[in-house]
């Protein structure tokens, strides 16, 4: 399927859902609230069959005081590439999880967790991947402050 | 040909009613003797080890430590030697030292009975294979209590595994020798020998010494934890087995017991299957074992010894290792039954004359 | 809401469910983060019950070094030679993978040639790392000499790399708009005195290690995936295709100059250690192909179309593109606001995803069989961790 | 997380065309059948003969032996051109170097291997380079620095043996002078004035300038870290200020 | 002998235990210690592929220089190679790693993430800035990653630095050349250069070495 007939197959799943601007792929921004839904339709669908989380991130949008959580889906038996885009407040970065829908989201979840600081709901195991238990702070925000960090010398 | 066959333990004890004094310095050089045989054949061994192991690989092993690096083996003894001995804070100390001396000492005791030559023998029991099988049970208990005391959970896996494994194949160890017994009709060693001067073993028995042989060095291989059935101190698994809390002077009595064992199973499978010292005799054909018997015994027994060391580095440089429960069904389901049909079936060839230049 | 953040030990001291009749006692071990066959620090909390594993949790972060933090702090080109950390042996697909999304997003043109050496020195690359694999999958296995005829051969691909690249592991040469280098002259000639060289190898590599009956048992039947527990695990790769997809970005988005190739994916059936060693084993074959058919003819050009500047500008945006390296897909994620360093940029690493599989292999296995599992999935640990 | 709770469809076998071996290489799968039990003993063990055979293939073959023996073919050892192993300076024929401070490099630079330090008060030109001090001990050899000189000064060689016991002997300072650059110096008639405009360097003496960068960034990360302390407390102060209501009003309550 | 050791002072670093006995039975020590180095199979990224992998392979072969026997218990291995970035979780394992080691111990880094940090010294939020702020380094040995002969550089280094040793008057001390107050009229090159003379000729021992060193050993045995 191309891009315009799949923005316009996910659409009817899910009408909030816009296009995002500036992304090379086709992208929708989706509201929280429809996301497990969503994921569940895009699944299971026998024409979308978004059976692969190829990857899952967030990124810090500092400025505008919120983190835009990616999910890159992936079809493969059709072939096809989605990604939606989810945002959510920073000073309560709370998102429901899409573990029971893609597996390998817990591990991506947690990373995000760890890095990001990102809360899932109803996650199973939600706790640092890559750093100790009590490490302050969330080292990918772009706000992150850390002692031990060496700023390159001019 | 008769082959006189006198031990040292006869000597001493000839020695013993005119001159104590004499007899008593004939032990403390035996010992001496024994020491220095089981040291230099150790290091031998793994220098032996190393540059085999290398060549199978395309590579030339140790170089640099003089010619060829034959004092590899030299320098590594030493600074194992020389190395601080540890024993962690919460093993348990005594057994913890007690292991490793045990383990060395099993293999010791199993030297001793070992015929080398007509002249060079220890001691020559009348139970010489009851003896071997007993005393070399001791190794085994060096290395579980080498596992268990060093409170470590690899360590005690390794040593529980070693367990299992060894006292499995002893079994099928103790029924490939039972062949030989029943066909020789006696347990001493040195009588083995004697009773092949018509032929080996392996071949006078139509196939069952062959077989004997066959689960003799497979099980033989797994007693002494070499690959494939290392699985005691397998590296990829359980970083080094038993032995991982060992270090320094202890390490290397495992380390060494670990390649005499190795001397001692190749000496065993010829003296029981290849003839020990014999020479190669067929029947009674006087012209063939004549020229055979110009290379001296000793030598005889040093080359079919080497033999089967190598053929046992070879396994070890071809193979990859077994699964634990893999070397399980192999002893339990498959080396046990052939073991026994093969006993029963050498057992009727006994009885009824059916082998090779039968007396 | 029921955000529960949890730690390490509370996950580790959960249940404890024996699920055998006999009552006996379960124990926790922890393979690593220094243990042989973890290929580096990779931690695993095992709960055993004897001999058969019960339950792995997988702790990573033993060598998370922030890769993504400090790409977001310096320029794409710098950049691009980070991530020849990130897995190691596939040190070229990474260059190219960042170098694709940069040149997708930055509009940069290159040409036929450029096209052909990456192409070539990643598949070379590719049988470079299978042959690692080999060597250290026979190793854990317990077998030692396969490690070093893997070994002995890889060194092979090594000296054409020096010639051509100057580096033995960490190349840095596939760079945004080119290659660093033009290739050696005598380029051409070694890569084909080493097909010739390797072909017979590989059948013996056959004789030694995959027809053994001891390989034969201990991989049959071994950590089996099906098709759609690896989709839904996210594996990618060999793992994946073991498992009977047949996923291979090189066929299904032919990149560089894969359209102009014809090769084979191979592809397993039941999913365990057994196929993933002998798609892995297949996929040296194909790779050996693709380099034949584009060896005699790479085409004329020059290896920079415009001399390259240190800093390169992204328009803003989202950009993302994948490849497929030797262990699966990776994919570069770059999200620009138009500076010359990435606003950040996320690294989808093949590593991570399959090594989630290995939770779900494992369970009920025994020790040997994590260790062969684990090597099955052929895991490269600062992939993972980043 | 159990199998039963994800319903994931099952895949529709993949195409044709992507499926199967082919090629003049692949054989069939060896082994993928289950040969009867017996016939599986004997396969098994003639398996087990066929790699014993290999390995002892390579032993009675000493030819097949592809050791180097590093040390002692020091001479014979012979490195690809290209091999990256230490940074050099090209030197024309009369030994100047090219190199003008452009700091190039030093940005380009991915970890900061590069340290490059100007005069304050340059002899000849107005820029004079220092010391170009290259860090060994933490420079990737990635070749950045090479490729985007637009002079052609540096190159990499293949020097790779400076193992040392004390890691600040890992700053090279490349410039074998300090001074200007050729085309300065080949403007100078006076030889003596040449050789006093060039400066001789120590080329391990780059330690030195590390060292008095590593002191720059303490300090300049203590201030940061004290102006972000009294912002914190500003901060605070300010926060307090606003939440505790002034006296009057306390007094009026 | 000495020529690094004898011009460059040197570091100490005491261990507690010690008694006299000969300077011949001390080389003799020496000598096999150097011989025998058995590293510890530690790598934590690219470094390990060359440092302990390529070495240990065909082509190289550790094995020449008898350090092929790779412990993975760090209780009998002499040498700690670490090949690869150290980050703060990893940190305080490696400490552990070098405290579980028995004396005498060597440690050599590998690589510049081992040195200091590499690629990874700026905007890294975990990775530590070199090794030797955790455990005493002997040896660095620069590349990213260094190729298998520049390993094989370093471990001559270590041997050397090994040799020039004391080993049992002041048993685990060994002296350590620090760049600091270079002796008058010395230059690091002078060094380099001795060391790589030292290297060509010396570095081979040679049958009358080792018939000497046979007579150590009998030397050795009589004091026990």
């Amino acid at each position: 399927m191309d891009a315009p007939n799949l923005i316009a197959a996910v659409q009817a799943l899910q009408p909030d859902a816009t296009v995002r601007a500036q992304s090379d792929r086709p992208t929708l921004i989706v509201p929280a609230h429809a996301l497990v839904a969503l994921a569940t339709q895009l699944r299971d669908d026998p024409d979308l069959r978004f059976d692969l989380l190829e990857t899952h991130t967030a990124i810090d949008w500092l400025e505008e005081d919120r983190f835009e959580l990616l999910y890159l889906l992936t079809s493969v038996p059709h072939g096809h590439h989605l990604t939606l885009s989810v945002s959510i407040d920073r000073d309560a970065p709370l998102v429901p999880t899409v573990c029971q829908v893609w597996p390998i989201a817990e591990w991506l979840e947690r990373e995000a967790y760890d890095l990001f600081g990102i809360l899932y709901d109803d996650h199973p195991d939600l706790r640092r991947l890559f750093l100790e238990d009590d490490w302050v702070g969330f080292p990918l925000r772009k706000d992150y402050e850390d002692d031990f960090m060496l700023e390159r010398p001019e | 040909m008769s082959w006189q066959v006198k031990t040292i333990a006869q000597r001493t004890g000839d020695l013993l009613p005119g001159s104590p004094w004499t007899a008593a310095l004939y032990v403390l050089l035996t010992i001496l003797a024994v020491t220095a045989f089981v040291t230099v054949a150790g290091l031998v061994l793994i220098y032996a080890e190393r540059k085999i192991a290398a060549h199978f690989q395309c590579r030339v092993g140790p170089m640099r430590v003089g010619w060829h690096g034959v004092l590899q083996s030299i320098a590594d003894a030493i600074k194992l030697l020389m190395k601080e001995d540890i024993v962690p804070r919460d093993a348990d100390a005594l057994l913890h030292i007690l292991a490793p001396v045990l383990s060395f000492a099993g293999m010791l005791l199993v030297m001793i009975a070992l015929p080398m030559s007509p002249s060079l023998q220890v001691a020559d029991m009348n139970i010489g294979v009851l003896y071997v099988t007993a005393v070399s049970g001791l190794g085994v208990l060096g290395i579980l209590l080498g596992g268990w005391s060093s409170n470590n959970k690899w360590s005690l896996l390794g040593a529980m595994r070693a367990g299992a494994q060894i006292i499995s194949y002893e079994v099928s160890a103790t029924l490939a020798l039972l062949v030989v017994v029943l066909f020789a009709g006696t347990l001493q060693l040195s009588g083995i020998v004697q009773s092949q001067d018509t032929g080996w073993w392996i071949w006078r028995a139509h196939g069952c010494g062959l077989v004997a042989f066959a689960i003799f060095m497979i099980a033989g291989t797994a007693e002494i934890n070499r690959t494939p059935f290392d699985l005691a101190e397998g590296e990829s698994e359980l970083t080094a087995g038993f032995h991982t809390e060992y270090s320094g002077l202890r390490f290397s009595f495992f380390f060494l017991s670990e390649f005499l064992n190795m001397f001692v199973l190749a000496a065993m499978a010829s003296t029981l299957f290849l003839g020990g010292w014999m020479p190669l005799h067929i029947g009674h054909f006087a012209a063939l074992n004549g020229v055979m018997d110009l290379l001296p015994p000793g030598l005889w027994f040093a080359l079919k010894t080497t033999a089967i060391i190598f053929l046992i580095m070879w396994f070890r440089w071809t193979f990859p290792r077994l699964r634990v429960d893999q070397l399980m069904r192999l002893e339990w389901k498959i080396l046990l039954p052939i073991g026994f049909v093969n006993l029963f079936v050498s057992a009727a060839c006994v009885v009824t004359g059916f082998y090779f230049f039968a007396r | 809401m029921s955000v529960h953040v949890s730690t390490l030990q509370a996950r580790i001291s959960g249940e404890s469910t024996a699920s055998s009749p006999l009552s006996t006692e379960e124990y926790f071990v922890n393979m690593g983060p220094q243990h042989p066959s973890t290929h580096g620090v990779l931690r695993l909390v095992l709960r055993l019950d004897g001999e058969t594993v019960r339950e792995v949790v997988p702790v990573l972060g033993y060598i998370h070094r922030g890769i993504e933090k400090m790409g977001e702090h310096g320029n794409y080109r710098q950049f691009v030679h980070l991530v020849d950390r990130m897995d190691y042996l596939s040190a070229l697909a990474n260059n190219w993978a960042v170098t694709m999304v940069v040149e997708k997003a930055a509009k940069m043109e290159t040409n036929e040639r450029i096209e052909a050496i990456r192409t070539l020195v990643c598949e070379l690359q590719r049988i470079q790392s299978h042959l690692l694999w080999w060597g250290v999958f026979g190793m854990d296995l317990g077998g030692f000499t396969p490690f070093f005829y893997g070994l002995r051969d890889r060194e092979q691909i090594c000296d054409i790399f020096e010639k051509t690249i100057g580096a033995r592991l960490t190349m840095n040469y596939i760079q945004p708009g080119g290659v660093m280098f033009d290739i050696h002259p005598e380029f051409v000639k070694d890569v084909k005195a080493f097909l010739s060289y390797l072909k017979p190898k590989l059948v013996e590599y056959d004789a030694l290690l995959t027809e053994n009956v001891i390989i034969q048992e201990r991989l049959r039947g071994i950590g089996r995936l099906s098709a759609a527990r690896a989709i839904a695990l996210g594996a990618t790769g060999p793992v994946l295709r073991a498992s009977g997809v047949a996923h291979d970005l090189r066929k299904s988005e032919p990149y560089g100059l894969y359209a102009q190739v014809d090769f084979d994916v191979p592809v397993g059936t039941d999913g365990d250690c057994w196929d993933r060693y002998w798609v892995r084993m297949e996929e040296i074959r194909q790779s050996i192909r693709i380099i034949e058919q584009l060896i005699d003819n790479i085409p004329e050009g020059k290896t920079f179309l415009v001399k390259p500047a240190a800093k390169i500008k992204v328009p803003a945006g989202i950009h993302y593109s994948h490849l497929e390296t030797a262990r699966g897909v990776l994919g570069v994620l770059l999200v620009s606001n138009g500076k010359e360093s990435p606003y950040r940029i996320h690294c989808r690493t093949p590593n991570f995803n399959n090594l989630w599989c290995i939770g779900e292999m494992a369970t009920g296995g025994r020790i040997g069989d994590l260790v062969a599992m684990l090597s099955s999935i052929d895991i490269v640990v600062p992939d993972i961790d980043r | 997380m159990s199998d039963e709770s994800i319903a994931v469809p099952e895949l529709s076998p993949p195409p044709e065309k992507h499926v199967g071996t082919g090629g003049a290489l692949a054989g069939p799968v060896p082994w993928i059948d289950k040969s009867g039990a017996v016939g599986g003993v004997f396969k098994g063990i003639r398996s087990l003969f066929t790699g014993m055979k290999i390995t002892v293939g390579y032993l009675m073959r000493p030819s097949t032996v592809v050791t180097q023996q590093y040390p002692e073919n020091r001479e014979t050892l012979k490195l690809p051109d290209r091999f990256r192993a230490q940074l050099a300076f090209n030197h024309d024929a009369n030994g100047y170097h090219k190199c003008t401070m452009c700091r190039i490099c030093e940005e380009a630079c991915p970890n900061v291997s590069i340290i490059i330090t100007g005069r304050e008060k340059p002899a000849v030109s107005k820029k004079e380079l220092d010391s170009f001090v290259w860090r060994l001990d933490s420079c990737t050899f990635c070749n950045t620095c090479v490729i985007v000189c637009p002079f052609g000064v540096l190159r990499f060689d293949g020097t790779f043996e400076s193992s040392v016991y004390d890691r600040r002997l890992l700053a090279y300072t490349l410039n074998e002078y300090a001074g200007p650059v050729a085309s300065v110096l080949e403007k100078i008639e006076d030889p003596d004035a040449r050789k006093a405009a060039m400066e001789p360097r120590d080329p391990y003496g780059g330690h030195a300038v590390i060292e008095a960068l590593i002191v720059k960034q303490k300090a300049k990360k203590v201030a940061e870290k004290a102006a972000r302390e009294a912002a914190r407390v500003a901060r605070v102060a300010a926060k307090l200020a606003a939440a505790v209501p002034p006296p009057e009003a306390e007094n009026a309550g | 002998m000495g020529v690094i050791t004898d011009k460059l002072p040197g570091v100490l670093e005491p261990l507690p235990g010690g008694s006299v006995l000969v300077t011949a039975v001390d080389q003799l020590i020496n000598w096999s210690r150097s011989n025998s180095l058995w590293p510890l199979t530690f790598g934590t990224s690219c470094c390990a592929i060359e440092v302990m992998m390529a070495t240990g392979a065909a082509r190289h072969d550790l094995a020449r220089f008898g350090a092929e026997v790779a412990r993975p218990s760090p209780r009998q291995a002499d040498l700690l190679v670490i090949a690869g970035t150290i980050v703060k979780r990893m940190a305080p394992r490696l400490r552990t790693l070098y405290e579980q080691m028995a004396e005498p111990r060597y440690v050599m880094a590998t690589g510049s993430c081992a040195i200091c940090g590499g690629p990874f010294m700026y905007h890294s939020y975990t990775t530590i800035r070199g090794a030797d702020e955790i455990i005493p380094v002997d040896v660095y040995v620069p590349g990213c990653p260094p190729r298998p002969e520049a390993f094989f550089y370093g471990l001559l280094t270590l041997q050397k630095m090994i040799k020039e040793g004391e080993s049992i008057r002041h048993p685990g001390e060994r002296r350590r050349p620090v760049l600091a107050a270079l002796p008058e009229g010395m230059t690091l090159d002078d060094i380099r250069k001795e060391m790589q003379d030292l290297l060509s000729h010396d570095a081979n021992v040679t049958m009358a070495d080792a018939v000497a060193d046979g007579a150590h050993y009998s030397a050795e045995l009589k004091d026990f």
